[in-house]
């Protein structure tokens, strides 16, 4: 057992760092979602060229081999930056169904992918599964592609979606174009300021060649995705919760009132040290399912749920407390601290939230 | 002891029936239900069929215009609004400065402001906090310095909700700078048409434009706007917070928004959210009767003091929990938005099956104020540490 | 609608109050819990003398037909003495069920429990229905009661039990001498002083004119009992949280700490202010419980779960606050602050805890 | 960063089931099995059987007689201990008072107290808290005064926990009267057996007998038992604290209480309870990742710091949980009680399957100490304040 961070895991840290202190200030962070649903196309060629969309990919496809300790490190430096950029979408959630599978089209679109000229978003969940993701009503029947899904992360910009259907009663994940006849994204910025779409797909033409995954590797690589998401959306959060409480630290040595900084009202202080408490143990809880995602962990699944469900109660208090002690300037939107509140909430809902976790940690 | 309406009460009540059926006005009806914005002139409308019902001074002592309601009456009125979702009742005029200007004000004053309060012929708002001030209000700085018949006023107000829409603003201004922070206030109405005063709107995070910055620059207000004694307007503040807290729990809201939430979440498969709701659902019935007790004691002749910061507290805090059991209940369909802003287009989400989703969010981050606002939820522990405790 | 006490109400009040300053004061009640399991015998004469073993039976019956409010007005003080008498066992439990029957035994026995000359307590819990207390084994066949019922109140004092038991398929509340053959006794004091016990019913002859109540007037009476039973202790709780907060203010400000009383840290105001606002917000739904039982209001059984529900909670909260804020002394035996929590503990556990009344105003 | 354990680990693991299976003594096991209440001479026997294993200093370093064990190996045989319900090992001797001799004492002192505290030949207890000092630890009154040779010794400690027990007490005491509290403090090792100590017992509301108060008449001590330098016995006081929090959180005997809940409830027909089980059990493995974070600083040569206050907070929040979880469990079974005192035969009531309900209401009492003591949680809250957050 080892819990250090490597050399390279360091050095990684401090590169996402420089980046978003020197490259994403908040100010430029609020225009990028304000005008264009969060993406901005040259910072993704940044990511490009820092080489960051290779980071999860194996060797063989170009990539760097990095598992989920450093996507979480990544993660967790974008939480603090408030980073809006599709990289959950395309590297995480697109990157994990495609590397798990060994066709030459998935190999083909994850080169495209590494060097950033194609998004591809998974298209899974539907508007009358709530969080159960496999009962799907998507099917395909006859070679054509019938169905709508929703809330389909970063449909805005997708080039392509990995759509999760079943053909008679067995999984099977297509690749399909944006463009191609049939397929209609109804799409909308989110409430935290990226985008998410509907996408219709109506006797769309998928022949076997699109197969990216089917039967039983299917359903697996949508909850190996599902992993892998959760853990870095609940890294994202615990950079953001350490963002929270560090920014309420400052904002009340500064803030003035009855005479003194407001940092010296002892209920404000404890209130503080609630909020520096839930984001350290939420990032130890974080330093177990990245170890054990890594590590291919038997457990790593129950564990990530146990710190979806965490993230969801602790990063809800820590959000609410940091608005609370920014009083008025806390709901401002021109403050970053209530869009740290706006992104948790958005996390707790994605890919199942508390109290969906809580049940499936007792149940596992 | 008795919980049991009289007949008196049960024909009253069928009043306010009658009154929702017939004349509450279609169109902000209409609106309220389907869940969308209302223009200025809807809560005018709105406003004005009260006033024309007699029923604009609810609280109010008769002599003033008002109804002179038994608690039981006011209860039961503020029940059947909540039940028929009619909108807030806008409190800057009738629970703010009408009482004020009834308790402390001169009889010139009584005659030129208050009927237009009750009839709704003026919008008000608050002029309170400063961008320095926030929980600190005495530490106001804006300036009124007596020049002739005027005042002139300089500073800045903010966090003034819709003052956008306000054709009068009451307001606390420094008219002498002392020692002790709370002399020297002075409580001054302002007519928001007089040159030099700026309104800036304030976006929240959840997107909306409701609250305000306001500048004024050689304000001229005529001395006859001046609220009771000059210096003496931090104790005609104080009596202002202690009404503002009164009724702010929403109570009636807050039991139309648990029935919507019910028949959302009755065919939930699991029983967490449920728990959730009647848990909410008894500590609200525990905040109705306390405002209720409250009420009593008033009628026996007590005044609003520290027992109505519980109100505060409790209210905000069920209002709140209300807003997060939206957001569950809504589960990942928050995501799309259809704010005020936005590049979205008409089209509505395949997974919002009513706006029940899309508002979730934006309901959410918008009640975060309520904690904050009128003395915030700390503000008011301490309040109640020192007046009742006595610690 | 009237929330205001009535001039009897208040003397009701005055007369408890000025009993328990004067009569039972923590030191006197320690003695009785520690020797006799809570019950004085001259405690309960004055109790019979002052006319309070009279109070909710009907006139006819020899009492003074008070309703549920001026039992809660009892309680209330009773709740902020700790007073450790069984009268909530005879008077209000065993009182309600015979007050429920019109027949000469249940007449003959309240008048004996008004005047203090016998003791009776309502046996109808048993070891394996947890809080469904209608789901009963102990049955009557051939004129011979069987079972065992546990948690019998005042159990050791008890002279007769109406025991809850079926015939057949119906249900049936009998009078059962406590020394008749086939009835043993197994008592334990309660964590909280009092006495409780398991009561075996071995091949008891019970003959007809021992019924006190059958079919669905039977399940009805321990109905009205338990929502009687539950009001009662849920008052006394209130009472508690009262004298809780009050004496952790007094203590604060007398307790020394860094040169200061502890009563000036801002932390401890506020959790005070939580006790109080616990302790008040409780009173009221208290106040509308009360007011709907003595109203025969539909709602009340409703109400009363949700009054039992909210007890749980608050009264934990200020137990447990109380016991921290008198830091180590709130843990000593010989201050009275620790008894309330223990209180508060068995109350909650009383006839249908939190969460099971939270299942059940949800679900009625 | 690597979660998975060395062959050498796992090899360690077994040495450590081999000690729980063949060595632990078995009337020690017995009773722990069964909830039975261990007498003196069982404590002795378990903490020899370590020392025999040479284990006892499992977290002292090697000089000193300890193990020198890495952060991992210390979590495994914590972890293994705790799944077999050991006996808490008394934290007094083996993580209080020893560190502080083997950190600041000479090396007489040394060569004295600790070999027999790894052997466990002397019981120690701790003499910090004063009936009038509370969490303001400084503010204590014990004196003592320098007389040739000897320390003459009155005042009075409370809440010593098993000095019934004890053969040796470690107490602060006031050496000086000087303006700052802090200052004029020293260490002093006090042998039980000396004239002038009297112990008294202290029933806590759980009913039982474990900390008490002790009177200091004229105790004459040796001054050779004065720890470092006279009056700097606040420092070697917070450097103990620091070391006491760390382990306090008692995460190993936490997890086989949770195992125990867990089978007892597996049944219930509400989920609920399970519901509250699993949150706990999330948070339980958040605080062994934080203690195992600390590990890790530690073994790169860091100190236990201010973060170990995370620690004691969370840990007794979670202990104290846990007991209510127990009491929720047991319903309305809790109200018959077995403990030291009372009237009870030895019959169990017939609603007690197992001892799991008599049990309930004294641990859920016995607990709330945990947030009290050692410093209350308010108080670690003010020292994060400071030390970390620098506010």
């Amino acid at each position: 057992m080892n819990l250090s961070y490597s050399d390279e895991q360091n050095m990684l840290r401090e590169q996402v760092l420089k980046f978003c202190e020197s490259d994403y200030t908040f100010d430029f962070r609020e225009k990028i979602v304000e005008s264009n649903y969060g993406h901005n196309p040259e910072t993704w060629k940044q990511f490009a060229d820092l080489g960051w969309l290779a980071v999860p990919f194996s060797e063989e496809n170009g990539g760097f081999n990095f598992g989920p300790i450093e996507l979480a490190v990544i993660f967790e430096e974008f939480g603090k930056a408030l980073v809006a950029e599709p990289y959950l979408a395309n590297v995480v959630m697109s990157g994990s169904v495609l590397e798990s599978s060994s066709n030459e089209l998935a190999k083909q679109t994850i080169s495209e992918i590494i060097d950033g000229t194609t998004q591809v978003s998974v298209a899974f969940s539907e508007a009358n599964n709530g969080y159960n993701f496999h009962d799907i009503e998507t099917s395909v029947d006859d070679g054509k592609l019938n169905g709508v899904k929703t809330v389909v992360l970063n449909a805005s910009f997708a080039n392509s979606f990995l759509v999760y259907a079943r053909n008679g009663d067995k999984p099977v994940i297509y690749l399909v174009d944006a463009k191609a006849a049939g397929v209609s994204v109804n799409s909308f910025s989110t409430v935290d300021g990226q985008n998410c779409g509907d996408v219709t797909f109506e006797n769309v033409e998928v022949g076997e060649s699109l197969i990216i995954s089917h039967d039983n590797d299917a359903s697996q690589a949508i909850n190996a995705m599902l992993d892998l998401a959760n853990l870095c959306i609940c890294a994202e959060a615990v950079g953001g919760m350490t963002a929270s409480y560090l920014k309420t630290v400052q904002y009340t040595k500064e803030r003035e009132q009855f005479g003194q900084p407001i940092s010296n009202f002892q209920v404000l202080q404890h209130k503080m040290v609630d909020m520096f408490i839930e984001a350290e143990v939420s990032k130890s809880l974080l330093f177990k399912a990245m170890l054990q995602l890594d590590g291919k962990d038997d457990e790593a699944s129950k564990t990530i749920s146990g710190l979806k469900a965490q993230i969801g109660k602790s990063s809800r208090q820590v959000g609410q407390a940091a608005v609370q002690l920014h009083g008025g300037m806390g709901v401002s939107d021109e403050m970053s601290i209530g869009h740290y509140l706006k992104r948790f909430t958005v996390i707790d809902a994605l890919f199942g939230n508390r109290n969906y976790h809580l049940n499936n940690f007792s149940n596992l | 002891m008795d919980i049991n309406f009289s007949d008196a009460d049960n024909q009253f009540r069928q009043e306010v029936k009658d009154y929702l059926e017939n004349k509450y006005p279609k169109h902000v009806k209409e609106k309220q239900n389907n869940g969308e914005q209302l223009t200025k002139q809807d809560m005018i409308d709105y406003h004005k069929s009260l006033y024309e019902q007699g029923w604009a001074g609810y609280n109010w002592p008769v002599e003033y215009g008002g109804t002179g309601w038994s608690p039981t009456q006011i209860y039961i009125f503020q029940e059947e609004l909540g039940y028929a979702n009619t909108p807030t009742i806008l409190p800057f005029g009738l629970n703010m400065v009408g009482p004020v200007i009834y308790t402390f004000g001169n009889e010139e004053q009584k005659k030129k402001f208050l009927p237009d309060i009750l009839e709704f012929n003026t919008w008000w708002c608050q002029g309170y906090s400063e961008p320095g001030s926030g929980s600190d209000l005495a530490s106001l700085k804006t300036k009124a310095v007596r020049d002739g018949d005027h005042y002139i006023v300089n500073g800045s107000k903010t966090w003034t909700t819709l003052a956008q829409n306000a054709d009068w603003i009451f307001c606390l201004v420094r008219t002498e700078t002392t020692q002790k922070k709370q002399e020297g206030i002075s409580f001054l109405l302002i007519d928001m048409k007089t040159e030099g005063i700026e309104v800036k709107p304030i976006i929240t995070i959840d997107g909306d434009h409701e609250v305000n910055s306001v500048f004024f620059t050689d304000v001229k207000v005529p001395a006859e706007n001046l609220i009771g004694e000059e210096g003496k307007g931090w104790t005609y503040a104080k009596f202002l917070l202690a009404h503002e807290r009164f009724g702010i729990a929403g109570v009636p809201n807050q039991k139309y928004s648990l029935k919507l939430l019910k028949e959302r979440t009755k065919d939930f498969a699991d029983d967490d959210l449920k728990k959730k709701i009647a848990d909410y659902e008894i500590e609200l019935s525990a905040l109705e009767f306390t405002e209720l007790r409250t009420l009593a004691a008033l009628a026996n002749g007590g005044h609003p003091g520290a027992e109505s910061s519980i109100i505060k507290i409790k209210g905000t805090e069920l209002q709140q929990r209300l807003t997060e059991m939206y957001v569950e209940a809504a589960g990942q369909y928050i995501l799309p938005y259809e704010g005020p802003e936005g590049f979205n287009s008409n089209n509505t989400p395949a997974s919002n099956v009513s706006d029940f989703s899309s508002q979730a969010v934006s309901r959410y981050l918008n009640f975060r104020k309520t904690s904050i606002y009128g003395g915030s939820n700390e503000i008011q522990k301490n309040i109640i540490a020192k007046a009742i405790l006595g610690v």
